[in-house]
C-alpha cells in the first residue's frame, strides 16, 4: 500500500437518470469525509469523451494516484476508464470501479436501500483501490510466421488468406499432396464447381502466393515455447528440423469410420460406405456394373452430424446424374442447415430421389445376393415398405484423425468427448484453443460443411494476423507474478495452469522456480489459489484487494 | 447503519466476470430485483476464489457465501468452475469442523445472460441463510 | 494312533485332510466334538491360525488337543502375528509334543479381521518360514546358533492355481518346491480347466510334488457368487452357482455337500491330483457327509 | 519427500485449549509441497481457529510464520521473537520439524498440527502415494525398481501371496498388487531370474533405531 494515497472518486449519474433516484451531492459529501479521498466529482456522462477529458484533467490537477469510478458496470467501460487514467499519467491498473447502476439503482426499486448499497459498493471500491498495483506494459517481438497443420481445403484457404495479408505461412501436410478430402470427393454440391476445379484454383493461388511454404509428407512432432515464439519440431521423410513460428493453426480435419455394429451388417460388393461410393462416382467411367437401384441410409448413428446427411444428399444427386438409376434415401429427419442445402434437397427431389422417413431403424437382409430393405414409412402412417436394391450405401461417422490425441496431449490442448479439439470457449472464442497463439480451423474442432470450413479458415487467418501483424505484441509484464523467494517449485501451478502458461525457470542460474509467460497467461488466477506457498500474486486480483472488499461487511458507509 | 429488527443476512457473492457478474448486470438491466444485502465481488474466474477468501469472509461477519461461476464445460479457463466447486465442498467441511453449518457456502453456475436465474439464486440463498440465522461467529449473534 | 502324515503322503493313497477352526474363547466342547468326529475319518486335521485375522484359540493348542485325542494334526503357521523368534519357539514346542506337520502360510492382512489396529508383523514370508523349518531341522536357529536338540517336520505350503496373473504365483510355487515343501494345499477348486493345466505343469516340474485340492463347502448360491466375485484366486463356474440356486431353503447345505462330493469323486477317479483338503468353514459336523458323498 | 496431512481441527483445538495467544509455524519444504503445512495451510488453519474461537467466544490471538525448514535448528532460531510473544506453538511441520522447535524453545509447549504419514511422491494433483519405507536396506535392485516393502501390504520379499486379484491387492482393490507390477517390469527387462531367487529374511536392524547417519568427511 502506498503511504501517500490520493484517491479520486468519480461519480456518474448516467445522464441524470440516477440523480432522480438519489441525491448525488449527499453521496459526495459522505465520501469527502473518508480518509485518503482527495477529490470527489460528479459527472452526468462519464462514458462520453468530453467528460473523460475533464476526468483526465482532474486526475492530473489534483495529483490523484488511485482512481475510483462509480458508474455503470465495469463490463461496459472499464477499458475506456483505464485509458483515461493512463492518459492522465497514472498507471492504467490503478483504477477501481463501483457498479452503482446495473447492480444498485437498476436492480433495487427501494430508493433508500439502493442508495445504501451504492454507498457500500463505492466503499468497497475505495478499499480495493488502496491495494491496487501498477502493471507495466511492454512489448514482445514475435516471429511473423504462421504454421498451419493440415493441407486440406481449410488449411489451404487459411494459408492463402494469410499470404494475401502478407504473413508467411508454412503448410504442413501428412500426405504426399495437398487437398485432403478434395482429392476424394466426387462433387461438392451444393457448390456447382467440381472438387478438381476448386483444388486446381486453390493450388494455383498457393503456388502464386509469395508467402506460402508447402511441406508435404511432413508431420509436426512437438512444440515448445510460447505464443509469438513457438518452436516446432517437424519431421519430413527421414529428416527432422526445428523452425520458429508466431502462431499455429490446426486444420487437421476429420476422417470417417464405419461401424458394422450399428447395422449388424458387413460390407460387401453391394453394401458399401459413403467413402466407397465417393470413389466409385469419382471414377464412374470405370464402373462395370451400373447399379439400377441405390438406397442410402443415414441418421442412424448420429442424427445431429452434418457429414452424414450431406454426403447422402450430394451422392444421391451424383448417382442420379451419373448412373440415372432409382435412388432412395432412408432418413430420420435429414437435418441440414448450411447455405444452399435446402436447395440441394429440392434438387434431389426434382431429379426423382425418393425420401423415406423412419422412426424405427430399417431391417436389412440379403437374399441370393440381392438386398432387401424393410422399413415403416412414417409419412405413410407407418406402412411397411419393402425395397429391393442393387446397391446399399451406409453412413459413416466422422472421427478425429488418429494423431489428434497424441498432438493434443503433447501440446497440452483440450479435446472434447469424441476426441476432436476443443475450443477455448465455443461462443466467445470459437477458433482459439486453451493456449494463446494456437488456433483451430475446420472440422478438427467442429462439424462443418465446405462453406462453413472456408469461413472458419478466414476467421482463423484474421485471428493469427491480428496477433502477429505488428511484429510485436503488447503485453502486461508480470500481471500475474511469482515471488521467486517464496516459490518452492512444487510444480503445482505448472500442472494446474489451464493454458500451459507456467514453466520452470532459473533464478540467478541456480534455484529452480515457476515462471509465468506473460503472453500465454490469460489471468484466471487459478495458479495463485493452488500455490501452497502463496507465492503467486495476480496484481489485478490480489488477495489483499479481494479481502479489502469485504472489510465493510455488515456496515454501510 | 443497518436498521435493527428483522435479520438481514450479510451474503458475499463471488461472481465470475465471464458469466455471473454479467448475469447480475443483466438482472439489473431487466429491472429484476434481488436482496440488496448480497455483496457482489467480481473475480476473473470462479477458479480465483480461494478457500481462504471464503473463510475470511466469515471472519469478517458474513452469514453466507456464494460462489457463482460458468456452467460446466463453459469455463474459459477449462477447469476454473470445477475447481471452485471442489473448493466450496472443502470449505463446507472446514466450516463444519469449526461448528458452522457448511450449507452457508454454496456454488451455482450461470450463463452471462441469465439475469432471472441470478435473481432467483440470490433470493433462494437469502431465504436459506435467513432460516439458518446469523452466523454463530458474529458478535452479538 | 493315527499314522504319521508323512507316511500317508508317501504311501500313494488318495490323501484326505480336513480343516478345523478353533473357537473364539475357552469353551472347547464343540472343538473336541469335531476332533472326535473327524480324527479317524481323515488322514490329518489341519488347524487354522487366527484365520482371516480373527483372534481365536491357538492353532498350537488345538493341535495338542488333536494329538492327545489320537488324531494327526497339521499345524498352520502364519507370519502375521509372530516374529521369527516366536515362530521358532512355537516349532520347538510343537515338535516336543509330537506335532510333526506344519503348513507354512503368509497369512491374511490384519485389516480384514477383528483387530484392525494391531501391528501386522510379517517379519518373514511363507517362503522364509519354510526355509526356517529346514534350518531348525539342521540343528540351527535363524540367528545361526546351535540348538540343543533339533526338530523334524513334514512341511507344506499353499498355492493358488486360479490366481490372476498366474505367472508370478508359479514362480513363488517353484521357490516353495525348491525350499522343500512336501505337500501343497490349494485354494478352493470348483472347476478343472485351469486346475488340470496347473497339474500338468506340476507333474512336468517334479512328479513327487503332492498336491491336495482345496474343497470348500458351498452353503448357498449367494456364498458361491460372493466367493466367485470377491475371493482372490477362486473361480466358481456359473453352472454351480445356478445349481446351488435350485436348492430349496433348508436343503442348500445338502446341495453343497453333493457338489463337494462330486468334485472329490472326479478328482479321485481321474487321478487329477494326490488328494483333497476339505474346508467346511464352521460346518465341521458335515465333513463326514462330504466324505461319504465323495465315496471316501 | 515427506508427506503429511493435517490433524482434525477438533484434535488441534483440544491441544491448544486454554491458550490465548499462539504461533502457527509452517514449513517451506516437504509439507508445503504436499499441501499440508505451507504458508497457505497455515493461513487456513489460523482462519479456522479464529472462527472457532469467535464462535465459542474464546479469546485467541494467532501469529503466523513459515520458515524454510523446521528441521534445522539454525532456521528455527529465527522464530525467537515471535515465540516469546506466545503461550504455545503449533507446528505445521512433519514430526522432524516439531522436535527442533521444541528443543530450541524448551520453555514453550510445541504441538503438532500434522500427522506425518510417509515418504512418497505425487500421483496426481493433490494425491500422494507412499513409495519408500526408509528401511535402511534398499531392495529395489531385485524388484525392478518397485518397492515391495512399501507397495505390498505384507511387505513380501519372495513373490506374491495368494491374494492377488486380477493384478490388484486383496487388502485394497484400488491398489495394484506390487508383485504383479514387479513381475511385469522384470519380464519386460528379461530379468525374471532375479525373481526366481530366494531372498532370506530382512535385516530389521539395518538401521539401529533411532537411526543415525554419519557421512564421510565433506
Amino acid at each position: 500500500m502506498d503511504k501517500d494515497l490520493r484517491l479520486g472518486v468519480f461519480l456518474c449519474d448516467c445522464g441524470g437518470t440516477l440523480s432522480k433516484v438519489t441525491d448525488f451531492s449527499a453521496i459526495k459529501a459522505k465520501l469527502q469525509k473518508l480518509s485518503d479521498v482527495t477529490y470527489v466529482g460528479i459527472s452526468h456522462d462519464l462514458c462520453l469523451k468530453r467528460a473523460q477529458q475533464a476526468m483526465q484533467k482532474d486526475i492530473k490537477d489534483k495529483g490523484i494516484n488511485r482512481v475510483v469510478v462509480a458508474a455503470c458496470s465495469p463490463e461496459l467501460h472499464e477499458k475506456d476508464f483505464m485509458n483515461v487514467v493512463q492518459s492522465a499519467g497514472v498507471n492504467r491498473h490503478l483504477l477501481s470501479m463501483a457498479n452503482i447502476r446495473e447492480q444498485c439503482f437498476w436492480a433495487h426499486p427501494d430508493k433508500d436501500k439502493a442508495a445504501q448499497k451504492a454507498m457500500a459498493q463505492i466503499g468497497m471500491a475505495i478499499n480495493r483501490a488502496r491495494f491496487l498495483e501498477p502493471v507495466e506494459q511492454t512489448q514482445i517481438s514475435v516471429t511473423k510466421e504462421v504454421l498451419i497443420i493440415g493441407g486440406g481445403i481449410t488449411g489451404i484457404q487459411a494459408a492463402i488468406e494469410l499470404s494475401n495479408l502478407n504473413l508467411k505461412t508454412t503448410l504442413v501436410e501428412k500426405e504426399a499432396a495437398l487437398g485432403g478430402k478434395l482429392n476424394r470427393f466426387a462433387n461438392l454440391y451444393p457448390v456447382q464447381v467440381s472438387p478438381e476445379e476448386v483444388l486446381a484454383t486453390k493450388l494455383k493461388q498457393v503456388a502464386e502466393g509469395q508467402n506460402i511454404y508447402v511441406l508435404t509428407s511432413a508431420e509436426l512432432l512437438d512444440v515448445s515455447g510460447e505464443v509469438g515464439n513457438f518452436s516446432a519440431r517437424i519431421k519430413r521423410g527421414n529428416g527432422e528440423f526445428v523452425r520458429n513460428f508466431g502462431a499455429i493453426i490446426f486444420a487437421t480435419g476429420y476422417t470417417t469410420q464405419f461401424s458394422s455394429q450399428i447395422y449388424g451388417l458387413e460390407l460387401s460388393n453391394n453394401i458399401i460406405t459413403q467413402s466407397q461410393l465417393e470413389e466409385m462416382l469419382k471414377s464412374s467411367s470405370e464402373v462395370k456394373q451400373i447399379p439400377k437401384s441405390v438406397c442410402f441410409v443415414t441418421d442412424i448413428s448420429d442424427e445431429h452430424s452434418r457429414v452424414s446427411p450431406l454426403s447422402a444428399l450430394r451422392n444421391a444427386l451424383g448417382i442420379k446424374e451419373k448412373f440415372r438409376g432409382e435412388v432412395c434415401v432412408l432418413c430420420q429427419n435429414l437435418k441440414v442447415d448450411g447455405a444452399g442445402l435446402e436447395k440441394l434437397y429440392r434438387d434431389c427431389r426434382n431429379k426423382g430421389v425418393l425420401f423415406i422417413k423412419f422412426d424405427n431403424s430399417p431391417r436389412i437382409s440379403k437374399q441370393d445376393g440381392k438386398i432387401k430393405i424393410e422399413v415403416e414409412d412414417v409419412l405413410m402412417s407407418g406402412e411397411q415398405v419393402t425395397l429391393p436394391c442393387d446397391l446399399l450405401v451406409l453412413e459413416e461417422t466422422s472421427v478425429p484423425p488418429l494423431d489428434s490425441k497424441v498432438l493434443g496431449s503433447t501440446l497440452y490442448m483440450g479435446l472434447d468427448a469424441q476426441g476432436f479439439y476443443q475450443e477455448n470457449n465455443v461462443h466467445l472464442y470459437p477458433t482459439a484453443s486453451n493456449r494463446e497463439g494456437i488456433f483451430f480451423a475446420g472440422n478438427c474442432h467442429a462439424d462443418l460443411d465446405l462453406m462453413q470450413a472456408l469461413t472458419d479458415a478466414s476467421n482463423v487467418a484474421l485471428s493469427a494476423y491480428q496477433l502477429l501483424a505488428q511484429g510485436k505484441i503488447a503485453v502486461e509484464a508480470e500481471k500475474v507474478m511469482v515471488d521467486p523467494n517464496k516459490c518452492r517449485f512444487c510444480l503445482t501451478c505448472i500442472r494446474a495452469c489451464p493454458h500451459h502458461a507456467i514453466q520452470e525457470a532459473k533464478v540467478n542460474h541456480e534455484k529452480m522456480v515457476a515462471q509465468i509467460a506473460d503472453l500465454a497467461c490469460q489471468g484466471c488466477g487459478i495458479c495463485a489459489v493452488v500455490c501452497p506457498a502463496k507465492a503467486i500474486k495476480p496484481k489485478d486480483w490480489s488477495d489483499e484487494q479481494i479481502l479489502a472488499e469485504f472489510e465493510l461487511l455488515g456496515e454501510y458507509v | 447503519m443497518k436498521a435493527k429488527g428483522a435479520f438481514l443476512p450479510d451474503i458475499v457473492a463471488f461472481c465470475c466476470a465471464q458469466s455471473a457478474y454479467q448475469s447480475a448486470d443483466a438482472a439489473g438491466s431487466m429491472r429484476i430485483t434481488y436482496p440488496e444485502n448480497i455483496r457482489v465481488i467480481r473475480v476473473p474466474c470462479a477458479g480465483r476464489v480461494d478457500v481462504l477468501h471464503i473463510l475470511r469472509a466469515f471472519e469478517k461477519g458474513a452469514d453466507g457465501v456464494l460462489v457463482l461461476g460458468c456452467h460446466e464445460e463453459a469455463c474459459r479457463h477449462l477447469s476454473g468452475n470445477i475447481r471452485a466447486k471442489n473448493r466450496v465442498q472443502r470449505v463446507n467441511t472446514l466450516l463444519q469442523e469449526v461448528g458452522i453449518d457448511g450449507k452457508r457456502v454454496e456454488m451455482f453456475t450461470l450463463a452471462p445472460n441469465q439475469g432471472p436465474r441470478f435473481a432467483r439464486i440470490a433470493n433462494e440463498v437469502n431465504e436459506r441463510i435467513k432460516e439458518l440465522g446469523p452466523s454463530p461467529v458474529k458478535s452479538g449473534a | 494312533m493315527a499314522k504319521a502324515f508323512k507316511e500317508t503322503l508317501n504311501s500313494g493313497k488318495f490323501v484326505v485332510t480336513s480343516e478345523i477352526g478353533p473357537p473364539k474363547g475357552t469353551n472347547l466342547e464343540k472343538l473336541i466334538h469335531h476332533i472326535d468326529l473327524l480324527k479317524d475319518k481323515v488322514d490329518a486335521l489341519n488347524v487354522t491360525d487366527n484365520q482371516s485375522s480373527v483372534m481365536r484359540f491357538p492353532s498350537l493348542g488345538t493341535c495338542l488337543l488333536i494329538k492327545e485325542r489320537g488324531g494327526e494334526p497339521i499345524l498352520q503357521m502364519t507370519c502375521r502375528d509372530r516374529n521369527r523368534m516366536a515362530l521358532e519357539a512355537d516349532l520347538l514346542f510343537a515338535y516336543t509334543r509330537g506335532i510333526k506337520n506344519v503348513l507354512c502360510l503368509t497369512g491374511d492382512f490384519i485389516t480384514i479381521g477383528d483387530h484392525k489396529e494391531a501391528r501386522a508383523v510379517f517379519d518373514l514370508d511363507s517362503l522364509q518360514l519354510l526355509h526356517m523349518v529346514r534350518i531348525l531341522e539342521s540343528g540351527q536357529d535363524l540367528g545361526g546358533n546351535e540348538l540343543d536338540g533339533a526338530v523334524e517336520f513334514c512341511a507344506g505350503a499353499t498355492v493358488t492355481p486360479e490366481a490372476n496373473p498366474i505367472e508370478p504365483q508359479l514362480i513363488k510355487f517353484e521357490k516353495k518346491v525348491q525350499a522343500g515343501a512336501e505337500f501343497f494345499q490349494t485354494q478352493a477348486i470348483y472347476d478343472f480347466d485351469n486346475f488340470k493345466k496347473f497339474m500338468k505343469y506340476v507333474r512336468g516340474l517334479d512328479k513327487n510334488i503332492k498336491i491336495l485340492a482345496g474343497i470348500v463347502l458351498l452353503a448357498s448360491a449367494g456364498m458361491a457368487k460372493y466367493m466367485n466375485e470377491n475371493t482372490p484366486g477362486v473361480f466358481v463356474p456359473q453352472v454351480l452357482i445356478d445349481e446351488m440356486a435350485t436348492a430349496e431353503k433348508g436343503k442348500r447345505v445338502q446341495k453343497g455337500i453333493g457338489i463337494a462330493g462330486r468334485l472329490i469323486r472326479q478328482i479321485k477317479e481321474e487321478a487329477i491330483c494326490d488328494g483333497v483338503h476339505i474346508m467346511a468353514i464352521g460346518r465341521e459336523e458335515v465333513v463326514p457327509d462330504i466324505l461319504a458323498a465323495g465315496g471316501l | 519427500m515427506i508427506v503429511a496431512e493435517r490433524k482434525p481441527l477438533e484434535d488441534i483445538r483440544e491441544m491448544i485449549a486454554g491458550y490465548k495467544k499462539i504461533l502457527i509455524v509452517g514449513c517451506g519444504t516437504c509439507v508445503t509441497i504436499c499441501w499440508a503445512g505451507g504458508e497457505k495451510e497455515v493461513a487456513v488453519l489460523s482462519s479456522q481457529l479464529r472462527l472457532a474461537s469467535k464462535k465459542d467466544r474464546n479469546e485467541l490471538e494467532i501469529l503466523e510464520a513459515t520458515i524454510e525448514r523446521q528441521c534445522e535448528k539454525e532456521l528455527v532460531e529465527a522464530l525467537k521473537d515471535k515465540v516469546q510473544q506466545v503461550e504455545a506453538v503449533l507446528s505445521m511441520g512433519c514430526g522432524a520439524g516439531v522436535q527442533p522447535i521444541a528443543e530450541i524453545f524448551p520453555d514453550t509447549p510445541v504441538y503438532p498440527a500434522l500427522n506425518t504419514t510417509f515418504v512418497g511422491m505425487p500421483e496426481g494433483e493433490g494425491v500422494w502415494v507412499e513409495t519408500c519405507r526408509a528401511c535402511g536396506d534398499c531392495f529395489l535392485d531385485k524388484t525392478g525398481g518397485i518397492c515391495p516393502i512399501v507397495r505390498c501390504a505384507k511387505g513380501l520379499l519372495n513373490g506374491p501371496c495368494g491374494g492377488t486379484n486380477n493384478g490388484k491387492c486383496e487388502v485394497d482393490p484400488e491398489k495394484d498388487c506390487a508383485w504383479t507390477l514387479i513381475y511385469q517390469r522384470l519380464e519386460r527387462q528379461g530379468r525374471l531370474d532375479v525373481m526366481r531367487k530366494y531372498y532370506p529374511p530382512r535385516n530389521f536392524q539395518a538401521v539401529i533405531r533411532p537411526g543415525k547417519v554419519e557421512a564421510l568427511p565433506a
